[in-house]
């Protein structure tokens, strides 16, 4: 599904902070990704969205190299992915429905189904009964599960969650960490960076370590 | 070999972009996104009520301005097209033609294919003229015989060329026998000519001016709104959204915008013209009164409402095209 | 009971405020928060160049309208001005008066403390001046005998109140024995009125519109820059900001974008007088030459750059004040 | 320092979210304030920065009653509290520097000593070297860091952190626990609202427990 082959990235005004990655991730595989703070983990996330190009080696995602794709392309390549951000990424000025039911209006369903499905991410993550709010009157934990559930919504073939449980209380995290499991038992690839360490260590998947760019443990 | 994995590529692209039903679905879910955006930038721009109408009201001023101009060279036009008949010759009469052999002479003129008027003006009437619009009129009246000669006025007929059938006549009557002299009021076309120069040249660059302007204004408004949703604009690449989803919302707001805008304008405009409609009309009455304001009709009215609105729309298609280009998510 | 602890509560307020060191080092740290955000408003402005561009030349387009508008103003009035001179009083003499008595009188109207000018026209520069300008010239010539009396044209002087004046010499007027007939160029006066009170409606009416769409243009702005500047105010404002410490900047900004509108205007307005000036001046050497078109001299354009800039700070202090107020932290 | 007094706060919408609390923080005093998501953590905190008011009840800080202040004198009660966000909370367009200067330049220090007292701050947080940088090219452990650093950075008398440790791994959160003591041990008064149980209780201080919207434990 997903393959990283001698990787290195680099920001101008930084240097390198990826550096010479390998890995493979095989469909319906579930798998952490752990390291220091500003170790590299958001930062492979934005590779594989093609947020950022990588400087050097291959990303192959779902048989396409993502080094070659046109930007014309991106929009299709991130329809199969679903996105769950450090930093929420939510729209302030729509309602949590509206926030779901982005990725949903933007590949044409039409609106029946778009309710349905929404409602059924809601569901998911605990938030049903919410749909009318705004963000900005979302707690914190909240507003993190909005962003689940819209990463969520479209069934894609790969979740991507960078700090999915960051403020939710542990309960909650592990409901979370629960529903993730949920998608990978139905063919889900999914990557979860995170911090804790505590929670991952219970859980019986493979780690990817980062520490300062370089991929220590695997 | 390098050619195929990206046709590849394009399909698999094509087929997540298809969500399940046949094309007559895809089609109702296309037009579904269009009136979408349609009414949800209307709703937009109600529920920010005083962003709207702030920037309504300043493209509107813009808008207004122009048409103002607009309505200003129209009613140019009209009063050129009046003192056109000051392009007229004037044929003083030798002493001893007989007022009856005059009119006739007056009456064959008429004949003349280059001529539209002949204006016949006897001894006493050119006197009584003469009295009238002189300046000396007192000094007439201690004249013991009327002096002046009888007057013919010839005003030619209108064409592309007409300095050329002026000048054409002209040679023609001076040697007419019943003509003492002939002579063509040039100065007056030389000042027509002037004024409208002046005012072509003046118009030119206010208009252009101002089309700038209202372009400048939209493109600006447009540009700011882009920038207060880049957000929005960021996290909606995020999830998939392709440019073509992102600008609709934003081509619709301008295409609003410029309508209202229109709609405003034409509210300005009126009211200003009929402040300044009796004034100038009050005006023209101590001239000869043959002149009216004109207004815009319907169909300059359905012109600059839809000018408005394509102006919105280019103002925001041209930002919201070099701008999206730029916004990538980080 | 009540008031005490507020007052309690003020002080320890002021007390936070006073952050170490003494008054003079306060009033140097407060003279350090203006320059900066003088100097950073500006540096702000520069760094967004081309939405500084955007919303200058939007600006200048409203300024330099009004301006130029002043300009016209002020033209028209000089051209009021010669135009004046039409506000005359013509004597025509009686037929028994010889050339040396005439022109004796004529001097002595000279020391009437209500005349200005006076003209003195011989019969031949009567009949000259007549073949001239009536359009009946040629048929002069065919006289056998000059007609005109003697005139002796007066204008009277500029005072608050000329019609009345006028009125007076002329009833005077009619009494000299001199005098045959005495006539006041009455038709030229009411024409010119009704230009000056055409003029003045228009203008009026465009530059109120025009004044009211550059605050709408610069408030708008100032509006759409604290939008999008709306996250900084909330987090200043969570970090202990006092309104006036976020309002400084936005005060500055709209200064900047005033003064350098107000600066482009300039230039707009003079490159389009420029253009203009060569047409007019023709058109009006076509009459007497005596009207120039004039610019804006160095007051004048000091008073529109101060102005603009005003106008600048004007607009976004009404937006900030009204804004900030609403802007809450939730 | 601080005290609460049967304090009850509604949003129109919801309801009330806070019920009937009543605490008290004794000056220099450290504690925990923990509970489930959505259980109004975050909305205690708005009471105490009065970024709302309370419906109910009356809050003193620091011998001001803060249900009687005018809104000119909120600044100047702001300015006398560090707020840490669970968003953060940064300037995007401003740089690290400006950032956490931000509080001493609208308390009017003079250059040479803001320059001073913000390098101290990045350096207690560990991202002395950062100050040119713009949030935007951190990661997320270092934004949170650089919004820690702007809270202590004016040495203010009481310190409020929602969530000060959610985006970073767990070395690092001892580290900036071990921070917050060293501000308490000064004599500041600290209330740290978290998720992290296992580190809450690694560390030996009041935890104020809340439960939709009522304190269960203190
Ligand atoms: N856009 C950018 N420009 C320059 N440098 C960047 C940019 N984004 C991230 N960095 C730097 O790259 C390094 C890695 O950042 P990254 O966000 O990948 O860390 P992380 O592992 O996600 O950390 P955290 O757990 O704190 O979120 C950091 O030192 C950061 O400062
Ligand atoms: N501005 C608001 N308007 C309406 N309801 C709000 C608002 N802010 C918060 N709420 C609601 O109040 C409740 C408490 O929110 P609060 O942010 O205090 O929770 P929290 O304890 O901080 O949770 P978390 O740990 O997830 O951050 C939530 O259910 C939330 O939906
Ligand atoms: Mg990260
Ligand atoms: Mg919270």
């Amino acid at each position: 599904m997903l393959q990283f082959d001698k990787v290195s990235m680099r920001y101008p005004e930084v240097g390198d902070v990826l550096k010479n990655i390998s890995f493979q991730l095989h469909p319906g595989e579930m798998s952490f990704l752990t390291g220091h703070s500003g170790a590299g983990k958001s930062s492979l996330f934005k590779l594989i969205a093609v947020m950022e190009r990588c400087t050097r080696g291959e990303i192959v995602f779902a048989g396409q190299n993502l080094n070659k794709i046109s930007d014309r392309q991106i929009p299709y390549i991130r329809r199969s992915m679903g996105l769950i951000f450090q930093d929420y990424k939510l729209l302030q000025d729509r309602t949590v429905f509206d926030n779901v039911a982005l990725p949903l209006v933007i590949a044409g369903y039409r609106h029946g189904e778009i309710s349905r499905r929404v409602r059924a991410a809601l569901d998911k993550v605990g938030l049903l009964g919410k749909e009318k709010k705004y963000p900005m009157t979302l707690s914190g934990g909240e507003q993190q599960r909005v962003g689940i559930a819209r990463a969520v919504v479209n069934k894609p073939p790969m979740i991507l969650a960078d700090e999915p449980t960051g403020n939710l209380d542990p309960e909650l995290s592990k409901e979370i960490m629960h529903l993730f499991e949920q998608f990978q038992q139905v063919g889900v690839t999914v990557l979860i960076a995170s911090h804790d360490i505590s929670l991952i260590s219970k859980m019986n998947y493979r780690v990817l370590t980062l520490d300062h760019g370089q991929l220590v443990a695997s | 070999m390098r050619k195929r994995p990206r046709h590849q590529q394009k399909q698999e692209g094509r087929q997540t972009r298809i969500s399940g039903g046949g094309f007559i679905d895809r089609l109702k879910a296309y037009r579904d996104l269009h009136a979408h955006a349609l009414f949800s930038s209307l709703g937009r721009l109600i529920s920010s009520r005083f962003a709207s109408v702030m920037t309504i009201v300043v493209l509107a001023i813009g808008i207004s301005l122009a048409s103002g101009f607009y309505i200003l060279v129209k009613n140019l036009q009209q009063l050129a097209g009046n003192l056109e008949s000051s392009n007229q010759i004037s044929l003083f009469l030798k002493d001893d033609v007989s007022d009856i052999n005059a009119k006739k002479f007056s009456e064959n003129l008429k004949k003349n294919p280059d001529v539209q008027e002949v204006k016949f003006i006897s001894k006493e009437q050119a006197l009584k003229e003469f009295e009238t619009y002189s300046g000396f009129g007192s000094a007439v009246k201690a004249l013991e015989k009327n002096p002046l000669p009888i007057v013919v006025q010839v005003i030619p007929k209108n064409s592309f060329d007409d300095e050329a059938v002026t000048q054409n006549l002209f040679e023609h009557f001076k040697l007419v026998p019943e003509v003492d002299l002939a002579q063509m009021d040039m100065q007056w076309v030389k000042r027509l000519q002037s004024i409208v120069e002046v005012a072509r040249r003046g118009v030119q660059l206010l208009s252009g001016l101002l089309g700038i302007g209202v372009l400048f204004i939209t493109a600006n408004t447009i540009r700011l709104e882009l920038h207060n949703r880049r957000e929005e604009v960021v996290i909606a690449k995020l999830v998939g959204a392709t440019n073509g989803f992102i600008q609709r919302p934003f081509l619709y707001s301008g295409f609003w915008l410029g309508f209202f805008s229109g709609v405003a304008a034409w509210f300005i405009v009126t009211f200003t013209a009929l402040v300044l409609k009796q004034p100038i009309e009050k005006l023209s009455g101590l001239y000869d009164g043959s002149f009216h304001v004109v207004f815009l009709d319907f169909f300059e009215t359905f012109a600059m409402l839809s000018i408005s609105a394509l102006l919105g729309m280019v103002g925001s298609w041209i930002v919201v095209h070099f701008q999206l280009r730029q916004l990538k998510p980080e």
